[in-house]
């Protein structure tokens, strides 16, 4: 092996502090946008006011979709109609944050994770399901370092109904449910 | 899948590589850095803006540089000037998928040398901090309100392969230490750190666990960029040009609460593409030296099972039996990887497409790897744990 | 080997799509391409997808993360150009001509109505060094700069951009896709926005999308017996900064253009092309665009028209859709819209005054600031 | 069946800081004390603004900046007398494309006149405290 490494002499000019002229373009108010919700998550969000978590299902293929869609992604079809998830399920996946959404440290960990919802009627293996990212209360730490909390079993605690916005946060948290 | 290994009109191959430093902060601008590795890469293979017929542009989200339509923007810096100029774009993938494209502007016959060019320049987007332009990629209805980082899916995803295969976090940490280390043969590395240990892993600042603080590669500014050339083209500028054997990928359903995150089917699905193309049916033994993208170490495993260089559950166990090392049977990211070398998002995966070039033509110096290299691999992934894309190089 | 239009569908081009989100507007446009192609099964018989859209325009980082479900591309080969929707057809020719795809889907959308803060988003693709900090309240403005300099070389007046936005309402109104044709009011009698451009001149938005499914000729006919030809396509970005540029004369559309003759064999285009659709979101740019695309001498694209060689019945015509004047801009999508109406003006889809159909020509430019046309080349 | 329409949301940060490169910096520091400069490229010997670190004709690096004699050209102008949204400015503005001899490109600004005209000589007009932007140049005025 001959010659010199490569590449030869990667430029670029590092700085650690802004020390010299820039422009700093404050953005606060130039994105701002009015998501069209459309058919099915229209629904899903007006159903969240109401205490509950709609999906759609597809009856060529037997999936049920949460979040819901008007489409199987797998069929390539119309959805055959909704349904209604019960508020309660299975952690397939959770985590411990200790950090917030700009990086800075929380107070207290919040444990967040992917929950399976139960559907009346219908079975799910772990390779497709209806499921929502959310945030997961009455875990310990040590539940979530330890991965007893895979597998657990979770409800919804939903904020009080006057509360409700018709959001995802209507929903506060899925609560471990006791031993 | 009908894409099938025929032999193609038109081989394709790259004939120079160049890249600019990674660090977190650069006082180039975006087009300036898309320019000193354009300008690096013509230097390399001895030709000038005039000889370039076609340029294909990567860069990852336009909330990082602050450009809205980025790619009219960069266009300049590399080399777009009265020429077709295109932008592509999957997220995290994008650094490995640029010479894909590349690729078919050359096997179309309509270009015959095209500069390819990778650029993000995430200082930009410093107040409150660049990781919190990640903010913006969820779901805007069903996640976003949640007030998400984004290591809580990276989290959850290493948190789910480490509970289906039984993987050790002391285990994960091997790559860590392997890549930020290899890094030190690396001219444009940002993160050397030739005395890490696991040790210093596992103690290190907890943000979401499973993931501590040097499981992650940095944010960082850089851009890379090639010339790809036709066969006639290639032989013409090099003697020892590198071939486009294979390409593929993948994007699995958007949806990624509805699927397992143990196992990425969606880079075995891109793999299979690029490995029917290039005619290779055992990559274990076919592949001399491969990239697998590392912007978190369990990934660099993760990936590994998802190429078919290891099976299910088996990647932790070959880095542990030393395989991936760059003297080993197997060496998985000699060029220190995005945990080493930075993490400038689409550039990161054109480093990995520039390294395999460099390791095939046996001028990686420092990095160079052990056994003979006649084929390599480069591998990306992006997007909501959804975009695989592959690339297979060689003599 | 020849590449073909197997199907086309679109959806909305609406001000306002209302009731149907992005994603169930790019499932719409999909079923109907997919009929169109007949009823081609995405999951079976496509090899690739691409989506043409930009983040900022849909308010979602690394947006190309909705592409594949909506098409029918999950856990398939799909992937994004952030461009004109022509863009992405010229990326289908290319992957078709290589020989390692035959059927290759590009689909594009846009939903203006969502974007609150259309001027900010915009503004924010002007240089950050020398024209950002000048914070404009109208972005039209730097197409303001392009229309005078346009005006004042080659002596067009007021009145030729009368007569372009005349010709745009009044072939809008037979245009069912036409939101905003309205032949009945003058530009004359709208206020001057950005002088010279009186708000008639400046095209408005509208939500679409649009999915066109093009194959080779080895397997087109398994999907349509009426294929249309894209015999050429070609693109080119002039220069990334405004300042540098040709503030009168869009070499962006000479060089997209030339380089589609060339791969349609097309050596006289104002005698050979039959019809041509071009960008007019702006009035002038069609005069512009007329003369880049070698349809007319320059400079002299407004004598012709008033003429009546471009008009529906004449010589040429151009835009008998009405173009974005009539039709609106929706975004990526605008290189689709004018592509999907040629090709419905050639298969006879919809009725049009024009002699030949069966060689037409599609522009597109992707807005201020930005200096990239698109042209491609369709045989019947 | 009850839908909730729409969702609001945004895509945005605190603020964005861009820096000018090696050659824009020194650009932007020559505004600050009130010189107008063009970079030079050695290769092609072309004056050009605004000045990046490689020229656009050729591609070669540049690092050189020069003095420009602060008297330029409206090539081009428009008068503003809308935003966006169709509102009329409270005071229409004349934003023009300023050429300066010998120099390839130039500068987009703002113009207070009352007949604007394509060929009208302009200077600029200084902000008293400067901070290295473009903006230190207030506005051009006819020369």
């Amino acid at each position: 092996m001959t010659g010199p490494t490569k590449p030869i002499n990667p430029r670029g000019t590092k700085y650690d502090r802004v020390e010299f002229p820039v422009f700093e373009f404050p953005v606060i108010g130039k994105a701002r946008y009015n998501y069209t919700t459309g058919e099915a998550l229209g629904r899903f969000l007006a159903g969240l006011k109401e205490g509950k978590i709609l999906g759609t299902y597809c009856n060529k293929c037997g999936r049920v979709f949460v979040p819901p869609r008007m489409y199987c992604s797998y069929c390539f079809r119309e959805v055959d109609g909704w349904v209604e998830a019960r508020d309660e399920g299975v952690v397939i996946t959770a985590v411990m944050s200790y950090i917030s959404a700009t990086r800075a440290r929380l107070e207290r960990p919040v444990a967040v994770g992917v929950i399976k919802l139960d559907v009346p009627g219908y079975q799910f293996d772990d390779h497709f399901f209806p499921g929502l990212m959310h945030y997961i209360c009455g875990a310990s730490e040590d539940d979530v370092k330890s991965m007893r909390i895979f597998g657990a079993r979770v409800k919804a605690r939903w904020k009080p109904p006057e509360q409700r916005t018709g959001s995802i946060t209507d929903i506060e948290c899925f609560e471990v449910a006791g031993p | 899948m009908t894409s099938r290994n025929i032999n193609f009109k038109h081989r394709v191959a790259v004939v120079s590589a160049g890249m600019t430093l990674f660090r977190s902060k650069m006082l180039e601008t975006p087009q300036e850095l898309a320019w000193l590795a354009a300008r690096q890469a013509l230097d390399e293979a001895g030709l000038t803006l005039k000889d370039i017929d076609c340029v294909v542009i990567g860069s990852a989200p336009d909330a990082f540089d602050g450009v809205h339509m980025k790619g009219e923007y960069l266009a300049e810096g590399a080399g777009g000037i009265h020429k077709p100029t295109i932008r592509v774009y999957v997220g995290g993938a994008t650094g490995v998928f640029v010479p894909i494209a590349a690729w078919w502007h050359v096997a179309s016959g309509l270009c015959k040398k095209v500069l390819v060019v990778a650029e993000e320049k995430m200082s930009h987007a410093a107040k409150p901090h660049p990781q919190y332009v990640f903010r913006y990629i969820w779901d805007p209805i069903v996640e976003k309100p949640l007030n998400p980082n984004l290591i809580w899916i990276f989290a959850m995803e290493m948190h789910r392969y480490m509970y289906k295969c039984g993987v050790k976090k002391e285990d994960i940490a091997l790559v860590s230490v392997k890549n930020k280390r290899n890094a030190c043969g690396h001219p444009s590395a940002q993160l050397c750190m030739p005395n890490i240990t696991v040790d210093d892993v596992l103690k290190s600042e907890v943000l979401v666990w499973p993931v501590q603080l040097l499981d992650i590669s940095p944010t960082s500014d850089g851009a890379v960029a090639l010339v790809l050339a036709s066969e006639e083209e290639a032989r013409r500028i090099t003697d020892t040009p590198v071939w486009i054997k294979g390409v593929g990928w993948t994007l699995d359903t958007t949806h990624w609460t509805n699927r397992d995150l143990a196992y990425p089917e969606y880079v075995r699905r891109a793999a299979e593409m690029a490995y029917r193309m290039a005619g290779i049916d055992n990559p274990r033994k076919q592949i001399d030296v491969a990239e697998p993208y590392d912007p978190f170490d369990y990934k660099e495993l993760h990936h590994m099972e998802g190429l078919g260089l290891a099976r299910k559950c088996e990647a932790p166990v070959l880095t542990r039996e030393g395989v991936t090392q760059r003297d080993g049977d197997l060496p998985i990211n000699p060029s220190g990887g995005l945990l080493g070398v930075g993490n400038p998002i689409a550039a990161a995966g054109l480093m990995k497409v520039a390294e395999i070039f460099w390791q095939v033509r046996g001028e990686a110096g420092a990095r160079q790897v052990k056994k003979p290299v006649y084929t390599g691999l480069a591998q990306a992934w992006g997007d909501l744990m959804q975009a695989g894309t592959v690339i297979v190089m060689g003599i | 080997m020849r590449v073909g239009i197997a199907g086309v569908g679109w959806f909305g081009f609406q001000p306002e799509v209302v009731d149907y989100s992005f994603r169930e507007m790019m499932f719409k446009a999909a079923q109907r391409a997919y009929e169109d192609a007949g009823g081609l099964d995405p999951r079976r018989d496509v090899d690739a997808f691409i989506s043409c859209q930009e983040d900022f325009w849909e308010g979602i980082s690394i947006a190309d993360e909705f592409a594949p479900d909506p098409v029918g591309g999950a856990m398939k080969a799909v992937y994004t150009v952030t461009g004109d929707g022509l863009q992405c057809v010229g990326q289908a020719y290319m992957m078709i001509k290589s020989g390692l795809f035959d059927v290759v889907v590009v689909e594009s959308h846009g939903k203006p109505s969502d974007v609150v803060t259309l001027n900010e988003v915009m503004f924010t693709a002007t240089d950050p060094v020398s024209l950002r900090p000048l914070g404009l309240e109208n972005v039209h403005a730097l197409a303001a700069l392009e229309a005078r300099a346009y005006m004042a070389r080659y002596g067009v007046e007021e009145e030729h951009l009368e007569a372009v936005v005349e010709k745009a309402h009044k072939a809008g109104v037979k245009n069912p896709r036409a939101a905003y044709a309205s032949p009945g009011r003058s530009r004359a009698s709208t206020p001057t926005v950005v002088d010279p451009l009186k708000e008639a001149d400046i095209a408005k938005f509208v939500d679409a999308a649009a999915v066109v499914v093009l194959a080779s000729d080895r397997v087109v006919r398994d999907f349509t017996d009426a294929p249309v030809w894209v015999d050429g396509v070609w693109w080119s970005t002039e220069i990334s900064t405004l300042e540098y540029h040709d503030w009168a004369f869009p070499h962006h559309a000479r060089e997209a253009a030339d380089g589609a003759y060339i791969q349609a064999k097309i050596a006289d285009p104002a005698k050979e092309v039959g019809f041509a659709e071009v960008d007019n979101r702006y009035s002038f740019k069609e005069l512009q665009h007329i003369e880049a695309l070698r349809l007319a001498p320059r400079g002299q694209a407004k004598e012709l028209l008033a003429d009546g060689a471009f008009c529906p019945g004449g010589r040429l015509p151009v835009n008998l859709s009405g173009g974005a004047l009539a039709e609106g801009v929706p975004f990526e999508v605008h290189g689709l819209a004018r592509l999907s109406y040629a090709v419905a003006v050639m298969r006879g889809d919809f009725k049009a005054e024009v002699d030949r159909r069966d060689v037409a020509v599609v522009h597109s430019w992707r807005g201020v600031p930005t200096t990239t046309s698109v042209v491609a080349v369709l045989r019947l | 069946m009850r839908r909730v329409k729409y969702f609001p949301e945004v895509m945005e940060i605190e603020a964005y800081v861009y820096t000018a490169g090696p050659v824009g910096t020194k650009w932007l520091e020559a505004l600050k004390s009130g010189r107008l400069t063009a970079a030079y490229c050695p290769r092609c010997g072309r004056l050009y603004m605004p000045p990046k670190m490689y020229c656009p004709h050729d591609f070669q690096e540049v690092t050189e900046l020069r003095e420009v004699a602060p008297l330029g050209v409206v090539e081009t102008y428009t008068v503003i007398h809308r935003d966006f949204y169709g509102e009329p400015l409270k005071e229409p503005r004349v934003l023009a494309f300023i050429k300066f001899p010998g120099v390839e490109g130039g500068l987009i600004h703002y113009v207070k006149t009352d007949r604007p005209r394509v060929g009208m000589k302009v200077r600029p007009r200084w902000r008293a405290e400067r901070r290295g932007l473009v903006t230190d140049i207030e506005y051009f005025e006819e020369a």
